[in-house]
């Protein structure tokens, strides 16, 4: 079999199938079933300085091609969670600690307090006030919080992209700027649905974040886009659900992938995908290295 | 699938707090399965089947009481059935329940004796004011009934009703109700574990295995789609009964 | 029967069921066939300065929920359209325009020029170069190419939006101070798509633009932000298939809906989504007004 | 659905600027649809199929000129079939082809000799070098061969081989060539076209009835999904002979 194994953004993974944030990873052990399911590391659910309930349900919408969500970031905070991160890490995989806050200090407070094998900084949630894609969306707030980070903390920081801005490449080269090890792409799609029924907004938070195969030709888009142009790796996210959308990830430039919303099948897909891989390797006799990036080579 | 539109057919009162809702739609639940329950404007919130085109719900607060609110011809948001729901196992079983617990047992014996099995009930309330459908399990077979207070049946806990069966007589053991009642009945049932079905609550946000919120400590079950019921070797070597976490993924105490 | 007549944008519409830009657009005839088909009006393909060959092929791809394209603005110019628009006027339906350049003279040098029941100025085509969105993510270029099309020309000018973007409101408020009678949202999403078996971007362009069901809870959240936020007339598009998405989006907020991707199916859709509103609005005893903007009222 | 991978097996000459690609799949078409040909890199272009497993390809421009750059074991992408193909109708049915427009046909005059029909056919080419499918035509039935230098058959276009026949024999009557040539054959042959079936061409962009490129006044067919065959009595009531639109979706001569 074609070895898997790769450097990422800082991270050694046994293979590039992570386990997104915010899926399964609310414990120390949903984040442990997942390495043991086969995921080459994992990210937690993103954690803030205060305990965070959520917005009111509903909080998730099946739509035709994906999934919609507004949890609204809940959390039980940093300060309550580094015994999961620990009995997660116990698990053999790398634990990439995602956290948010709505300012640099608070989030290199947060880097500075918590002990993980890396940090993905969440500017790029696109349902909560304060939040996410509110900061992430200005390349100048963008750097500045991923250089705080970077000095407060020894282990690789990630940033996690938004998509929903006119150029996706100047926030990540704002983060590689910062010092980012690795850019991460694409958080989801703002998006909401509506009850035909009586009118009202399905989702608590009316607004939530588009995932699944919906948004998968988005992120392709952008991480290409990014691998392109960034030096740092970049990792990408965004309606994988089979071995052949991560191989086409990886061709567009992606040094590591996460999976979101196909965990709705069950563990099973990290294997799958990983399975798929190797085969695909295989039958190709190419190695991942060759894999990556491929596109940009035969695109331009 | 978006919340499909179902209208409240009828409303009943089963106790002070507790209300049966009939549904619309009959969406064929298995018993133990669930839905969502989505009360416009406020919240969406699981809620065990009763029967099968309703659900029985005591208010507790925001999203439960909302619902109080709403009478026959109002309209809700159902996304389900949801869970794996009871298995039918051997010709002879017992239900154990507490308080709103009681609602899926119902389903459930109704089922089973239709189905050709001996079915037995030992059900505990907090008081005789508390009581909810005694003729549905009356009807099922014998039904042993303790309150807190001791103003029906036997005084004390529903364990306390225990010493009144032999559990080498039943093939299954269903059991739903507050945590704590479960979390009594099976520590101290420990070698009918492996024939106890236990219908458990944990927080649950999504409902579709994503979120991480329902997850047990410490193999990570989903309880939103592997749940909610579980069995009971496996809830004894859970956090179950120990800790159960709210709304922000904190633990907390078990509650009730 | 309840009426589907609506005033949007300062046209008189039978229906609110509208042909997308770009869609079976390029003829008199094609134009005229959706009219006849039942549509309450047409929206040409975008027209230019001078003639344009688009970009070499494949200029679609089919992806799992919807479309990638990339035609790259095709084009006999403007000066070679009269006639075409000429033609499907004589069907009975309002003709909107649909115009494109890269600076503001050249969209009102074409407009000045054709004559048409209305204009749409395409400042969001996510995949030709110096057009479409490279213009139309800057709010003050929105404003000011949508007032010097105002300035020449005495018909309804309607400003069609991208949703690559942060916040397309700021797009939405820039058209309305440039004088628009209307936004139309939304364009695509910039995407692409690579062939796994060799690594080549399928596109001819690479860069496409997504469109169909994906896209539709991306197209309600713009068309409900900006129907809350603006005071001109919103017109849908992204997504629509079937009568229950037409809903959905006049709830949002839409004045009238554009059908784009679903013509795939055949013209037929113009009547079934029609039809759809109507039984609704019967069985619900609901006008068309009433319908409009309901999730609006209900979300706040 | 994505451009499928496609192994191309074979290539076989049939006149200097004329090829034939055998492809590894057979996507099962019926005669006169159409495959999307995604010379990757460089462009996409439509192709009728020659037979079940084949197309056949005049070099003309970028895309054919990179397409006799590949070779046995090379691939392509593919999208397809499209289109709605010929409709056999009748027993005895009558081809008349030109140039490589004749590859379709042969591809239906086999099909239909295999399902007992009576085929004959009228070719023309420009001349004897041109000649393609000489064999398979000849093997189906009568052909009659025009060139237009004269160098194999009768003098003279298409059109000149009509004297030979008595269209009135015929059930059906399947035209594939320039469209020039074809417009010759229905204009001169207006009695017969609701008996003729044309596979005409015009520019594809999208082939997925979406774009509008292909679409033919003054009806606005969409060519790509409702054609490439369309009935020639329809043909002589629209641009078809008369003009036809180039890749800005402008008037252009037809040229061919
Ligand atoms: C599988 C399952 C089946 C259930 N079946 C029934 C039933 O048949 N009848 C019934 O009365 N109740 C049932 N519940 C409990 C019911 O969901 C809660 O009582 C309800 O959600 C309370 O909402 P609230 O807004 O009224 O109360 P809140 O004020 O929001 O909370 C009161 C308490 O209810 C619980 N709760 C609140 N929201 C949720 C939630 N999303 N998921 C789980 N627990 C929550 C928490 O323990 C909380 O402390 C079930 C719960 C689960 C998980
Ligand atoms: C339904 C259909 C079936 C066809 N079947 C065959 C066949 O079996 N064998 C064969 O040799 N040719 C066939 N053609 C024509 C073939 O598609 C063109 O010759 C080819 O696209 C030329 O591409 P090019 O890049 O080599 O030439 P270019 O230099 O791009 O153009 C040369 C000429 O080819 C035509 N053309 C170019 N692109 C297209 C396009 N996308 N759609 C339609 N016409 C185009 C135009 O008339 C153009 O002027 C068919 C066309 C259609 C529409
Ligand atoms: C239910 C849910 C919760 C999520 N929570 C977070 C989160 O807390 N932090 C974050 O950065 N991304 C979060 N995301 C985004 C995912 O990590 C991922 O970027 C996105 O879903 C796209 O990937 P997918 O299509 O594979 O799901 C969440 C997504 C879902 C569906
Ligand atoms: C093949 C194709 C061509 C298009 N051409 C144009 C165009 O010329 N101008 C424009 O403003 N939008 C164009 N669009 C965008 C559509 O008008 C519409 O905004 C988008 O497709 C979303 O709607 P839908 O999901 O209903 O297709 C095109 C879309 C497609 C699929
Ligand atoms: S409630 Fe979300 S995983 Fe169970
Ligand atoms: S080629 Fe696009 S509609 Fe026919």
């Amino acid at each position: 079999m074609p070895s898997l194994s790769v450097h990422a953004g800082g991270l050694e993974l046994s293979n590039p199938i992570l386990l997104a944030a915010g899926i399964l990873g609310t414990t120390g052990a949903s984040l442990c079933r997942a390495a043991k399911a086969g995921a080459g590391g994992v990210v937690t659910k993103s954690l803030g300085s205060l305990p965070r309930e959520g917005h009111p349900g509903p909080t998730i919408v099946q739509v035709e091609c994906g999934l919609l969500n507004a949890m609204g970031l809940p959390n039980p905070s940093y300060k309550d969670f580094q015994d999961e991160i620990d009995k997660a890490r116990a698990c053999g995989v790398p634990v990439i600690a995602s956290i948010f806050g709505s300012f640099a200090a608070e989030f290199s407070q947060i880097a500075r307090s918590l002990k993980a094998d890396a940090f993905e900084l969440n500017l790029s949630c696109p349902h909560a006030e304060k939040y996410g894609s509110e900061l992430g969306r200005y390349p100048d707030l963008v750097e500045s919080v991923t250089g705080a980070v970077k000095a407060s903390s020894n282990v690789p920081v990630w940033v996690k992209l938004t998509p929903n801005t006119a150029d996706i490449v100047e926030l990540g080269l704002a983060a590689q700027r910062g010092g980012a090890d690795g850019v991460v792409a694409i958080n989801t799609l703002k998006a909401m649905a509506i009850d035909i029924e009586t009118g009202y907004p399905i989702l608590g938070n009316r607004f939530g974040g588009l995932s699944g195969p919906a948004i998968k030709p988005v992120a392709v888009r952008c991480v290409y886009e990014l691998a392109s142009r960034l030096e740092i790796p970049v990792i990408g996210v965004g309606g994988i659900a089979a071995w052949e959308d991560a191989i086409e990830m990886i061709m567009a430039g992606a040094t590591a992938v996460q999976v979101g919303t196909a965990l709705q099948r069950g563990y099973g897909v990290f294997e799958e995908i990983t399975t798929g891989i190797a085969r695909y390797l295989e039958r190709k006799s190419l190695t991942l290295e060759e894999l990556r990036g491929l596109a940009g080579r035969r695109g331009s | 699938m978006k919340p499909i539109n179902c209208v409240i057919e009828g409303v009943r009162s089963e106790a002070p707090l507790i209300r049966t809702f009939r549904l619309e739609k009959n969406l064929d639940p298995a018993p133990g399965q669930y839905v969502m329950i989505w009360i416009r404007g406020v919240d969406e919130v699981p809620m065990s089947f009763s029967g099968p085109d309703t659900i029985t719900v005591q208010s507790v607060g925001e999203a439960t009481s909302a619902l109080f609110g709403l009478g026959a011809g109002s309209t809700v948001g159902l996304r389900g059935p949801l869970g794996n729901g009871f298995v039918l196992q051997g010709k002879r079983i017992l239900l154990i329940g507490g308080g709103v617990g009681t609602a899926p047992l119902a389903f459930l014996g109704e089922q089973a004796k239709e189905a050709g099995c001996e079915v037995a009930s030992l059900l505990g309330f907090r008081s005789k004011d508390d009581l909810i459908f005694q003729d549905r399990f009356e009807s099922l077979g014998e039904t042993i009934i303790t309150t807190d207070d001791g103003s029906l049946g036997i005084h004390g806990r529903a364990a306390a009703g225990l010493k009144e069966l032999n559990l080498y007589d039943w093939d299954q053991i269903y059991l739903c109700g507050p945590e704590m009642m479960m979390w009594d009945i099976i520590s101290r049932t420990r070698e009918h574990a492996q024939k106890t079905q236990a219908c458990i609550n944990r927080y649950f946000k999504c409902a579709a295995g994503i979120c991480g919120s329902c997850c047990l400590d410490p193999d990570g079950i989903r309880v939103c789609v592997e749940g909610p019921v579980i069995m009971a070797d496996r809830l004894l070597e859970s956090e179950f009964g120990r800790y159960r976490r709210g709304p922000t993924g904190g633990k907390g105490p078990c509650r009730g």
